[in-house]
Formats: C-alpha cells, sequence, structure tokens
C-alpha cells in the first residue's frame, strides 16, 4: 500500500563512517535506506529490510526500508547521500541551498532492486 | 614505531586535539580518543592510485601521469567561459589559498560545501551577526544547553563530551549534572533521548516557532494563539522561562534549521532569539559546522576576497550573491561549462539535477577517494590526504584556528603541488 | 525620439551581463557606439555589438530612448540597471536584476522575470507581465534598506521573499507569491492579490495587503479588527510586534 | 639596490630636520650616509619628504576584522577594484580584504602598521590574515587584561610570574606588547556583566581594574619591553567616562618606564573623554584629558579620531559593543575567547546632524589640538572603530587647517558649540608636528625609534614623498590639496624598493612581523607553567601542545630581544 510521506535527508554515524568509501557496500548500507516507524511501516504492508520506492516530483529512487520510531507519523529519512540526492529538490530558493528537508515523497513497495553507487549516477549520463 | 600525541582528527568541526596516533613504517596501526567518525577516516580507505583521464563518461578511465592530467586540467579551465570550482572543506587553508588564487586567474566561481551546510548560516550572519563564543567558554560557564536541529550523537559525537554537555569546567564543575539539556528536533533522535527536555517541532515549522518563543519574551504572549509548529503555547512560554532562567545558555543548529522552508531566516530568527535573550542572561549561538576545515575555507575566502562563499571572479573582481553564484545555483541554470572538484564529493552530495549537469561538461576531479563525483569526472588526480599526510591550518567550528599534523608521509603529490602546477600551466596557456 | 531594436544574434546559454543596455547608455549615440559599448558572457569580456544585433531610428537623448528587446533574453543580466529615464520593452523574458537601482525611466515585460528584478530601485516603473522569480524589489545581502521609491506590477506569480528589507515605494503582485513576502519591511507598500505565507516578519513600517489566503501567519500580528481599504474589508493587523513594529498587515 | 633621493623638502623631527632641502641615501633596505654614482635617482624636485607613515592602533588583521568582513558583504562590496598585473582584487571600505590593507596604507605613504588587539587562542589566525597584507610591516599587540592566568597572579601579587606569563604569552601568540582592554570587564562579560570603574572586584578572581593596570605596567617594565602597556580604558563610550579615565591615567605614576619612552599608553581617548551623565547632558571633556596630558610626562594617547559616514566598530570591550548594537538597533556580533577575553563587531553610520556624533568628531580633534606636545598625541581614527584608515588626509587637513575646521563645523550638529571647545581652538599644526603624530611619535611610543620614523643613518629605508612644495602652499587655505596630497603618495618607497608612484601601487613585497622575545628567568618561567599547565588540562578546550604559534605563521619574522631586569616601584 502507498505511504504519502515527508522527506527529509541528513547525517548518520554510519554514513559519516563510510563517507570516505562510496565505491564500498558498507557506503550503500549505511546510506540506501529509508527510515519510518512502525506504524507507517505498517501502512506500507512490508517489514523491515525490504525494498521501497521513494518517488518525488524529482526523481525515483529504490531503498531498503528500516525501522526508526523516532520517526512522526508520515516522516521518511534517507541518510544523506546519492540515493538521497536522487529526490530532493534541487530548487535553490535564491539563497543557493537546494531543498534537502521537507519534500513530499510517494512511497511503495518494490521488488526492484537498489542500484549500487555506480549504477545510481550512471543514470545521469 | 612513533607515537603522535595531541594529533589533531581531520573529520568533523570539532577537530579533535587529544588523539595519539601511532605509526609503523609509515602506517598508521592505532589510534586513541577518536571517535567512530575520526578512527574510519585516520585509519584510512581505498585509494585512487594514479592520475586518470578519459574523453567521454561513459567510457572506462585511462592511466596517465600527473603531467598529462595537470595539462588537461589547465586546458579544461583556461578554456572555459563559466568554469566552477567546488569543495574544499576537507583541504587545508594552504589548498584554499591556491585555489582562490586559481579561480581569479581563469575568472571562475568558488564555493565550497558549506553551499549544502551552513552557507544559509552565513547568509544570516550577514541580517543579524553571530554572537558566540569559543567551544571552551561553553565547558567553562554555560548552565543550558539547546540542539536545535542538530543531531550530535550521529554528527559530532565528541561534541558533547568534550565542550557541552557532560564537559567539567571552571565554573560548571558538575559537568552533565549541573546542566539543562533541551533538544528541538522534527524527530526523537539519540541526542533527544539524552535530553531533559524534548521539544518537537512540525517539519519546516521552525521559523514560526522561533518567531513565537520572540514574541513571548518580548511580553506579547497574547498574539501566540494556540499551539505553534505543533508546540502547545504552555509549552512555549514554560520554554521560554525556561530559557531566561539560564546563567549562560547557548544554543547549537544543524541542517535542520539551514535546510528547511525558510532556510537562511530561520537561523537569522534563532539569532535575534539568542540577542533578545541577553537582555535577561547571557546567551550565545554556534553553528555545528559538519567538516573539519569547512570553517577555514570561509575564514580564508573572507580574508582574501571580503566573502565567505559563493564568489563569482567571472569580471576580474570577486562578486558574492548566494541564490545566484552559489554552486548549485548556476549548475540548476545548467550556466556551467567545466568544473574543478575538489576536496569535496559534489556527485554525492548535490540534487540529481546538478549532478545530471556535472555529467554533461568537462569535470576535474582532485581528490584522495574515488566517489560519485569520480564518476561523472573526465580527468581525476589523486592527491594526497590533508590532516593525515600533510600539515598546516583548519578551523574549528567555532572559528578557533589549529594547525593539523602530519601522521605519515605521502606517497602522492599534496593539493597545493597540483594547484600551483595547473596555475603555472594556465598562465603558460595565455602565454605570460 | 530613438528607437533602438536588439535581438541576440544567437541563443545565449551562459548568462550575460548587460547593465549597458539602458536608456542613459543608448540615449543620443550612434550604432557603433552602442555596438562598442562592453557586455561580459561569463569571463569573457565582449561588446553589445558581439552578442546583439542592434537597430536604431532617429535620435534623442536618454529621456526620448526607447529600447525594445526582441527575442530570448532569459540569459540576459541586469538589463535597466541605474537607469534614470527612457523606456526598455521586453517581448520576451529577462534574467536576473533587470532594473536594479533604477531610479527613473520605465521597463515593461511581456514574459517573466528571474530573481531580484527591480533589486534596490528608487523611482521608476517596472511591469511584468508574466511570473517573477524570488527577491522581487528586495535588497542587497547585508543591506538595511532594499527597494527605496518606485513601483513594481507583476501580473503573475512571484516567488518568495518579496520586497524584502523595503524602505519605499510599492509592489503589486496580482497572483501569489513565495513564502515571506514584506519581510523586514521598513515602509514600502505591498499588494498581493492571490495567495501568500508568513507575510510582514520582522516588518517596522510600511503596509502589506493580501486579497488571497495567508496559509501561515507569523505569530508577532496583533489583530486590531475590521477596515476596510478601498472599499475591500480586511481583516487589519499591527506588526511585528517583537520589535513594536508599526507595520500593517491587511489579509482578507 | 642603491637610491638617491635629491631635493627633498625633508621632515624628520627626531633628527631636526624641519624642511630644508637635504638628499636622502639609500642602500640594501637602509638609510645611509652616501651611495655611489651607480644609484638610482629620484629628484624629489622640493617635495615635502618624511619617513613612511607608522600606525600604532589599528584593526587590520585577525578574528573580529573577518567577523566584520562575514557580517558586511555590503561594505566588501563598496571597495571593489579588479586584479591587475601587480595587485590581487580588493573590497571593502571599512573592513577592506588583505590585499587593500597593504596598497591602500602604501597609498597613504604609511609603511608599518600594528594590529590593536589579538587573543592568544586566536593569533594564528592574526599572523595568517598579517601573513597576506603586502608590503608594509607589521605586528600585533597582545591581550592580556582579562586572562585568567592574568588576574590569579595578579591576585597573587607575584610579578615574576605574571611577567613569565606574559613573556610566554607574547611569544605563544608572537605578539609585540601587552594590550589591556576593559580590564576585568572582559571576564564578567562571560555572565553577561560587566566592570563600572577602575575599583569594581571581578567575581571568581578577587582582583580590581586598577590592580590588573598597574601589575601589567610593572612586568611590562620589568621585562624592558619596547612598546608600553597599551590600555583601552574601562567605561569606554559611556557618558560621564572621563572620571575613569583620568583615574586609569593616575595610575602611570605608580611605575617607572623602563626605557626612553611613555609607561602608558591610552588609547583611542575620543570614546574615554566623555562628560554628562547621559545623551541628554552629554559633552567634551577632551580639555581635562588634554590637560592631564600635559602634566605628565610618562602617558602618551592617540585620538581614535571619527569620521562621518560608515564605520564598523570592533572591540575586545564585549559589554560595550552589545550596549551599542541594543542602542543601534545594529546587527550584532559577540566573540567570547575561554580564559581570556571577549570582543563585539556592530556597524554604525556617524551622522554630521546626530549631535552625539558631532560632538564626538570634535572630541577627536580636541584632544589633538589642546595636547601641547604632539609626541603625546598619536594620529588614529582606531580604524574602523572611529572611520576607516583611508580618511588620515582628511584629519591631517583638518588639523593643519582651522579654515577647515571652521567650514565642517557649519554643516555639523550646532552642538558642538555648546558642548565642545573646537569652534575657538584656532591653532593650526604644521608639517613637523604632524610627521611627529604620524611617524616620530608613533615609533617612539612603539619603542621602534632605532629603525622606523625618522630619516637618520642607520633607519630603514621607508620613505614616502608627497606632491606639496611645503615652502609654496599655506596649508591653512588650500588644505584641499593637503588633503589630496596625502591620501596619495607620489613616492612610496618601502625597505629601500619604490612600492608606490603617482599612488599606484608598483611592487608588492612582503613586509615583516615583528613580534617581542622577552626572557625571564627559568624558575619563575616553570613556576608560572605549572598554572598554565593546570588550566590546559581542566579549562581549555584545545590542548597546550597545540595553542601557541607556530613558526610556519611568521614567515619574516623581525624580532625583538626584551628581558627581566629589577624595575623601580615608587
Amino acid at each position: 500500500m502507498t505511504l504519502n510521506a515527508i522527506l527529509i535527508t541528513g547525517r548518520t554515524i554510519n554514513q559519516g563512517a563510510t563517507i570516505e568509501n562510496k565505491t564500498s557496500s558498507d557506503y550503500q548500507e549505511a546510506t540506501a535506506l529509508c527510515e519510518l516507524n512502525s506504524k507507517d511501516i505498517g501502512i506500507l504492508g512490508i517489514k523491515p529490510g525490504n525494498r521501497i520506492s521513494v518517488k518525488t516530483d524529482h526523481g525515483d529512487v529504490v531503498v531498503k526500508l528500516k525501522e526508526n520510531n523516532g520517526n512522526p507519523d508520515g516522516m521518511a529519512f534517507i541518510p544523506m547521500g546519492p540515493w538521497a540526492n536522487a529526490v530532493v529538490d534541487p530548487d535553490t530558493k535564491g539563497c543557493g541551498m537546494p531543498g534537502f528537508k521537507g519534500i513530499k515523497a510517494r512511497l511503495d513497495p518494490t521488488d526492484a532492486r537498489v542500484l549500487p553507487m555506480k549504477e545510481l549516477i550512471a543514470r545521469y549520463k | 614505531m612513533t607515537v603522535i600525541t595531541d594529533a589533531l582528527c581531520p573529520f568533523c568541526g570539532c577537530v579533535c586535539d587529544d588523539l595519539t596516533i601511532y605509526v609503523e613504517n609509515n602506517k598508521i596501526t592505532n589510534i586513541k580518543n577518536a571517535c567512530k567518525l575520526g578512527a574510519s577516516k585516520i585509519m584510512g580507505h581505498h585509494r585512487i592510485e594514479a592520475p586518470m583521464m578519459r574523453a567521454d563518461k561513459k567510457s572506462g578511465f585511462k592511466e596517465v601521469s600527473y603531467e598529462e592530467a595537470i595539462n588537461e586540467a589547465a586546458q579544461i579551465l583556461f578554456k572555459s567561459k563559466r568554469p566552477l570550482m567546488y569543495g574544499w572543506a576537507s583541504a587545508l587553508c594552504e589548498v584554499h589559498k591556491k585555489g582562490i588564487l586559481l579561480a581569479e586567474e581563469v575568472g571562475a566561481i568558488i564555493d565550497n560545501t558549506a553551499t549544502v551546510c551552513h552557507a544559509p548560516s552565513t547568509l544570516a550572519v550577514h541580517e543579524k551577526g553571530l554572537p558566540t563564543a569559543t567551544l571552551g567558554q561553553i565547558k567553562n560557564r554555560s548552565d543550558i544547553i539547546v540542539f536545535w536541529g542538530s543531531n550530535p550523537v550521529h554528527a559530532h559525537p565528541r561534541h558533547m563530551g568534550r565542550y557541552s554537555v557532560f564537559a567539567k569546567g571552571f565554573f560548571q564543575e558538575k559537568g552533565r549534572k549541573g546542566r539543562k539539556v533541551i533538544v528541538v528536533d522534527v524527530r526523537k533522535t539519540e541526542t533527544a533521548a539524552m535530553a531533559d527536555e524534548f521539544v518537537q517541532v512540525q517539519q519546516g515549522s521552525d521559523y514560526l516557532v522561533i518567531s513565537a518563543l520572540r514574541a513571548i519574551l518580548s511580553g506579547h504572549a497574547d498574539v501566540v494563539l494556540g499551539s505553534v509548529g505543533g508546540v502547545p503555547k504552555e509549552q512555549l512560554v514554560k520554554l521560554v522561562d525556561t530559557l531566561k532562567a539560564a546563567k549562560f545558555g547557548s544554543i547549537f543548529f544543524g541542517m535542520g534549521l539551514t535546510q528547511s522552508i525558510s532556510r537562511y531566516k530561520n537561523i537569522d530568527n534563532a539569532i535575534s532569539l539568542i540577542t533578545e535573550l541577553n537582555a535577561f542572561t547571557k546567551y550565545v549561538i554556534s553553528p555545528m559546522r559538519g567538516h573539519y576545515n569547512v570553517t577555514g575555507f570561509g575564514q580564508v575566502c573572507s580574508w582574501e576576497t571580503g566573502f565567505a562563499t559563493a564568489v563569482d571572479f567571472a569580471r576580474g573582481a570577486p562578486y558574492y550573491n548566494p541564490g545566484e553564484t552559489a554552486a548549485n545555483d548556476v549548475l540548476m541554470r545548467k550556466e556551467t561549462d567545466a568544473a574543478m572538484i575538489i576536496a569535496g564529493d559534489a556527485g554525492a552530495h548535490f540534487p540529481a539535477d546538478s549532478v545530471r549537469h556535472l555529467a554533461r561538461i568537462p569535470v576535474v576531479q582532485i581528490d584522495p577517494y574515488w566517489n560519485p563525483t569520480t564518476e561523472v569526472s573526465n580527468v581525476v588526480i589523486p592527491v594526497a590526504i590533508c590532516g593525515v599526510e600533510v600539515e598546516g591550518t583548519a578551523y574549528r567550528m567555532d572559528g578557533v584556528s589549529l594547525r593539523m599534523r602530519k601522521m605519515v608521509e605521502p606517497t602522492l603529490p599534496t593539493d597545493v603541488e597540483v594547484l600551483e602546477r595547473i596555475t603555472e600551466r594556465v598562465r603558460e596557456l595565455r602565454g605570460e | 525620439m530613438q528607437i533602438v531594436t536588439i535581438k541576440p544574434r544567437k541563443e545565449i546559454k551562459i548568462s550575460v551581463e548587460a547593465e549597458n543596455i539602458s536608456p542613459d547608455k543608448f540615449g543620443g549615440k550612434t550604432e557603433k557606439d552602442i555596438q562598442s559599448l562592453v557586455a561580459w558572457m561569463g569571463n569573457q569580456k565582449t561588446t553589445i555589438g558581439e552578442l546583439f544585433s542592434i537597430k536604431v531610428e532617429g535620435s534623442g537623448p536618454a529621456v526620448d530612448t526607447k529600447i525594445v528587446l526582441e527575442g530570448d533574453f532569459s540569459r540576459v543580466k541586469r538589463i535597466g540597471e541605474g537607469m534614470t529615464t527612457g523606456l526598455i520593452i521586453i517581448n520576451g523574458n529577462a534574467d536576473m536584476h533587470l532594473g536594479a537601482k533604477m531610479s527613473g525611466g520605465k521597463i515593461s515585460v511581456k514574459g517573466n522575470v528571474d530573481s531580484w528584478a527591480g533589486r534596490e530601485m528608487k523611482g521608476g516603473e517596472l511591469i511584468v507581465e508574466g511570473n517573477a522569480a524570488y527577491y522581487l524589489g528586495a535588497g542587497y545581502r547585508g543591506e538595511s534598506c532594499g527597494m527605496r521609491g518606485g513601483k513594481i506590477t507583476v501580473m503573475g506569480n512571484a516567488l518568495d521573499f518579496v520586497g524584502e528589507h523595503m524602505c519605499g515605494g510599492e509592489i503589486i503582485v496580482n497572483g501569489n507569491t513565495g513564502i515571506l513576502p514584506g519581510l523586514s519591511n521598513n515602509g514600502g507598500k505591498i499588494v498581493i492579490g492571490g495567495n501568500t505565507s508568513r507575510p510582514g516578519s520582522e516588518m517596522s513600517k510600511g503596509t502589506i495587503i493580501v486579497n488571497g489566503k495567508v496559509n501561515e501567519m507569523m505569530p508577532v500580528f496583533k489583530l486590531e479588527g475590521d477596515e476596510a481599504v478601498d472599499g475591500v474589508t480586511y481583516k487589519k493587523y499591527t506588526g511585528d510586534i517583537i520589535g513594536n513594529g508599526k507595520g500593517l498587515l491587511y489579509v482578507k | 639596490m642603491e637610491l638617491l633621493i635629491k631635493n627633498a623638502a625633508v621632515f624628520d623631527p627626531v633628527n631636526g630636520i624641519n624642511g630644508d632641502k637635504t638628499d636622502i641615501s639609500i642602500k640594501d633596505a637602509k638609510i645611509v650616509s652616501k651611495v655611489s654614482s651607480k644609484a638610482t635617482v629620484i629628484d624629489a624636485g622640493g617635495k615635502l619628504v618624511m619617513a613612511g607613515g607608522v600606525d600604532a592602533h589599528s584593526h587590520i588583521a585577525g578574528a573580529k576584522v573577518n567577523v566584520g568582513r562575514m557580517m558586511r558583504p555590503e561594505d566588501s562590496r563598496s571597495g571593489i577594484s579588479p586584479r591587475t598585473k601587480i595587485t590581487r582584487p580588493c573590497t571593502g571600505y571599512t573592513v577592506p580584504n588583505v590585499y587593500a590593507m597593504g596598497y591602500r596604507y602604501a597609498q597613504m605613504g604609511y609603511t608599518t602598521v600594528f594590529e590593536a588587539a589579538q587573543a592568544i587562542m586566536k593569533a594564528r589566525h592574526t599572523h595568517e590574515e598579517l601573513e597576506e597584507i603586502p608590503i608594509i610591516d607589521k605586528g600585533a599587540l597582545t591581550l592580556f587584561g582579562s586572562n585568567w592566568p592574568t588576574m590569579d597572579f595578579v591576585r597573587e601579587k607575584n610579578m615574576d610570574k605574571l611577567a613569565a606569563y606574559v613573556a610566554w604569552g607574547l611569544l605563544a601568540s608572537r605578539g609585540f606588547g601587552v594590550k589591556c582592554v576593559n580590564p576585568g570587564g572582559g571576564e564578567m562579560w562571560g555572565f553577561g556583566k560587566n566592570v563600572t570603574g577602575i575599583d569594581d572586584v571581578v567575581p571568581g578572581f578577587d582582583v580590581t581594574p586598577k590592580e590588573i593596570i598597574v601589575s601589567l605596567m610593572k612586568v611590562n617594565e620589568m621585562l624592558c619591553l619596547p612598546h608600553s602597556v597599551h590600555l583601552h580604558c574601562n567605561n569606554l563610550g559611556n557618558p560621564g567616562n572621563y572620571k575613569t579615565t583620568l583615574a586609569s591615567m593616575e595610575l602611570a605614576n605608580q611605575v617607572k618606564a623602563s626605557k626612553d619612552r611613555q609607561v602608558m599608553h591610552v588609547t583611542h581617548l575620543l570614546f574615554n573623554s566623555w562628560g554628562g551623565t547621559n545623551w541628554g547632558d552629554f559633552e567634551s571633556k577632551a580639555d581635562v584629558i588634554a590637560n592631564c596630558l600635559n602634566n605628565s610626562d610618562n602617558i602618551t594617547g592617540d585620538m581614535g579620531q571619527m569620521i562621518f559616514g560608515s564605520a564598523t566598530t570592533m572591540t575586545a570591550d564585549g559589554p560595550k559593543q552589545y550596549a551599542n548594537a541594543k542602542l543601534l538597533h545594529a546587527k550584532w556580533s559577540n566573540g567570547d575567547v575561554e580564559l581570556e577575553d571577549a570582543s563585539g563587531v556592530v556597524p554604525i553610520y556617524y551622522v554630521k546632524q546626530i549631535s552625539v556624533h558631532a560632538i564626538m568628531w570634535a572630541i577627536g580633534l580636541e584632544l589633538a589640538l589642546l595636547t601641547k606636545d604632539p609626541y603625546k598625541m598619536l594620529l588614529t581614527t582606531d580604524h574602523p572603530n572611529g572611520g576607516p584608515f583611508v580618511n588620515y588626509s582628511e584629519v591631517i587637513a583638518l588639523l593643519m587647517s582651522n579654515k577647515k575646521r571652521q567650514e565642517e563645523i557649519k554643516t555639523v550638529h550646532e552642538a558642538v558649540h555648546a558642548k565642545t571647545k573646537l569652534p575657538g581652538l584656532d591653532r593650526e599644526l604644521d608639517f613637523n608636528e604632524i610627521a611627529i603624530m604620524t611617524r616620530a611619535g608613533t615609533a617612539r611610543v612603539l619603542g621602534l625609534l632605532d629603525t622606523k620614523g625618522h630619516l637618520g643613518v642607520g633607519a630603514d629605508a621607508d620613505i614616502s614623498i608627497y606632491d606639496i612644495k611645503p615652502d609654496q602652499i599655506d596649508p591653512s587655505i588650500e588644505h584641499a590639496k593637503i588633503k589630496s596630497a596625502f591620501s596619495s603618495a607620489a613616492y612610496t618607497i618601502k625597505g629601500g624598493n619604490i612600492v608606490v608612484k603617482e599612488g599606484q601601487v608598483t611592487a608588492t613585497p612582503l613586509g615583516r612581523t615583528y613580534w617581542v622575545d622577552a626572557k625571564v628567568p627559568r624558575q619563575n618561567h616553570d613556576e608560572m607553567m605549572k598554572d598554565i599547565v593546570r588550566k590546559f588540562k581542566n579549562y581549555y578546550s584545545i590542548q597546550l601542545a597545540n595553542y601557541m604559534v607556530q613558526d610556519e605563521y611568521v614567515s619574516h619574522p623581525q624580532v625583538i630581544k626584551a628581558g627581566a631586569i629589577p624595575v623601580e616601584v615608587n
């Protein structure tokens, strides 16, 4: 079942620990994920570890689902990185800073695979 | 085996300077006192071994000499009408000076990773100034500490131990027990979990919540009707009383404010709150800067060009206007016709549209590591790691200047050497 | 009367800075003079003649100079910067800083304009039939005063920070605006036909009239009651009360 | 490299040359008695020639200045000029970038400038900026007035440990002299408070500003430092503060100078010579302060002259800056430095029609005109607090021409008539006196007379030539010509190199950074260091090993030796 959520992105300890090793699977493990609270995961009807597609007005990406009950209802968190930035708002609002937080997103369960970093970036070429 | 004491960490804005590094035949074998982030960078990762080039972005790289790569980099910048030189935050101030000179020479826009981090804080400083203090002042005096839109447990792991919540100081001998910790965030982070009070605000409402606090503080609670940003009025009124009762209050803020709706106005509003609190008691505000030397670029760029970020040298003199001259502004407008990405990773940390444009123009990368920027680069020049293999100056998140140590000898040229040789080559191309 | 028609020779992708496209710079000049005026494309110094085809009809001083811009100027910045007199007609779009610091004369745009249109305007008139982007009629970073006089009319919508740091003059946006119109307003008048959000924050003087919906009101305004302005009844607010602001915010 | 300047109308007060035509011989950066025939000749053609200008108090480098730049993009965009073959791009008016600092001072014929204040913990930043300021020789005064070690040793009345700390602090910061700003107040601002006079007790440290000032003077003389204590009095910027200034100046009698110079230099006296009790009855007390200077022989001061228009106030006087920002509804930056001092930066616009501003403007000029001996009143604008240094020529013209002063007085608020004595003062300073206030006097106050501020043999070859013939001009009448000549030197020579010609920069060599290496007895140092080590262990947020400025930050040092000798304490 689809979940409409507000997406925010930001740092995590594991994202930081692998930031200089972005070709590694550890980096993908740390950043190609989306956190939701258990209630929202219930709405999606799948379990943490399953894969979801995240669509916004600016792009789409497939990431792994992770549970974080610190999130309020309807809030999705993807660690900063190429997977998150595939769907954030590029508009700099006249101040130079793109929209990394507060993006309307549509989340759906999917069987599609999580693209590894090189393939994810290859989409832009 | 050599042991380096009081070494400095080249990862986050804390620049912890009490590390012990153990080195055996030019290899770092062990580290003491670094957090997980610092340890991961200092222990090191897989590196790009040699310069490489390719004509089009889809084909594989061909290994080349430094001479060839440097010449190609110079050609790209020399021919470019609207070059962007981005990154800088993981490099030392000595590198920034070479970068700003080269940007002048080729008429480029130079911008640093603050453009996706704390550049809005700089815009706020243009509006309101910045009432702040060095971290030791907070350690010694602060009895109320607020983290607003910032999650130090994840992003600045040793901040609370060395400088804020747990640190013992002259007037704060009891450390944690002498302090009240308040966390304001849209979600309950691990940092919020260890706070005395967690104020949960709706995403994007920080600006309104801060204005409400200021209205209450200025004696106009009557205009605040019902809840603001999901925070009941009673909680806001109580929070103002708590803040006013401090002997020395400090507010640390992060991406929660700089990247949300209203952008720089969130921080400029928070600065006004701090200024107005100073009428009652001592208050300071301090940005939780991400990279260990993103602050350093702002300092060097300010004293050399008069502006801290997003400087456009197209017409031979610095022109500054974020919203027009910041990296993502010109990339989004598809104006940039060549880019140099150095000590920063635009490929990973810029929105898709910007990376898409980078994929269509010649890109020179100067960086030790293979990352998403490498994927959209044409010329890749690997360099020594600043703060590990190269010593030099960095500025901590509170603006204190420190000298990073050399822990091991470099095996590759430094950023400074590469930039100097590119600049020489550009001058030759110009017939000087 | 001198009419100068100017048209890009080819598509302009790297933005051009053309502050010399102004009646003050074209008035009383020959075609050759105009062609030799400086313009910049990125870091390349060039001339107006290089980038644009010029046709001059008749002659006359700046006050009687009408410049007609044909074709796409959406990547040509600072048109009409600092103009004191004369007329500019733009049949397409225009890029940033259109009419910045103008103190007289008139600019009329059929299409859209980018950010900072009418920045630090002192007088004269700017009419935009399409949409405006960010910082319409705003100030420069760090200045305490942006627009001081003159009038801007936008038939379409405008984005965030309309009239930021306004000290005088008038801005009319018939459509919607983005967030924080009239930010730090210190004596200007802003009329918004459509919807907006967070109007009048840190206002100390001046007037903002909103005829559409305010999505989010700032918690810093005191509701004074209803009042009619030009025959329309509004809820009248005063604020921003934090700095004892004397600004007036009318919301329909 | 040899240079010969002929037909120069030289004003060299130190060597008693008062405008007579002389030749100046230069060889390898020094002034010599004669040169060979191979020397390059500059025919000064009877033009005015002085030693290179020396500025003893200007905020040109460091954390405060950079905060000013970051706060004021509107200032940076106001002074922009593109790069040339020789010069880097310039920006700013009140807070210029580092290149403009060097070029603009050299264009005015100035060759030596001292940064007015650096906290030890932020000295590395100051030196990074000094390293990038072209042409001029420079140095920085190090803040000691509210440092915890200072206050501890003053409380313990242990002058040996305090002298050791000052010596160590100068080494740590590669500083040139002892700066004391609102002593005790910087510490109290740590909790948002301030001292109100020199007898208040600083909570937690149990010392008074008076004790801090006297103790620092004693150790300054014990160490035989080239410069005296450089004092920014308590209570700056408050109506009625002239009493605090007088009481502070009184303290000079408690210590005897160890060298042929003052024992106390009181800086930017314009901001500290205020009478009245509030903004309503605010008035000038410049005459009382000048009188005190005239009657004492061990105190010097500097004007801190105000220039109408845009300025940026920046000072370690944190509490004053908060009050300023609130009064002016201006943007406000504050920079507490742990265990050391405070600081604040606030933009301001001085307006002729505001009575307080007009009175302040008059006070600065009164101080110079009422202080008889120009050696006791140096010309500064406390750049950029009173105004940017590029306006020094305006101050010179005002001091040399009563006609100009009367013209200006007509344009300012008439409060200057009732609240100051300026309109009635007709003294007009001559070239000799101006040379003292801008070269000889400043060099003497700084203790650098052996190489700076004069044109005698052995001095550094720093020379400025101005496009006026002293014997063919009446500065009182042709004050506009005086102003334009002093604002743009015909020649500036720095270390024997021609660096400016007809106001244009022709060369950009890097000058030297002056700092003082003072030696103290080993056991005093070791005793003092015990306390320092404890403070770093418990209270500083960085390690001692990462505190001191390293050699890499002073690439062209000019080290001046000093050391502890017993000092007479009367």
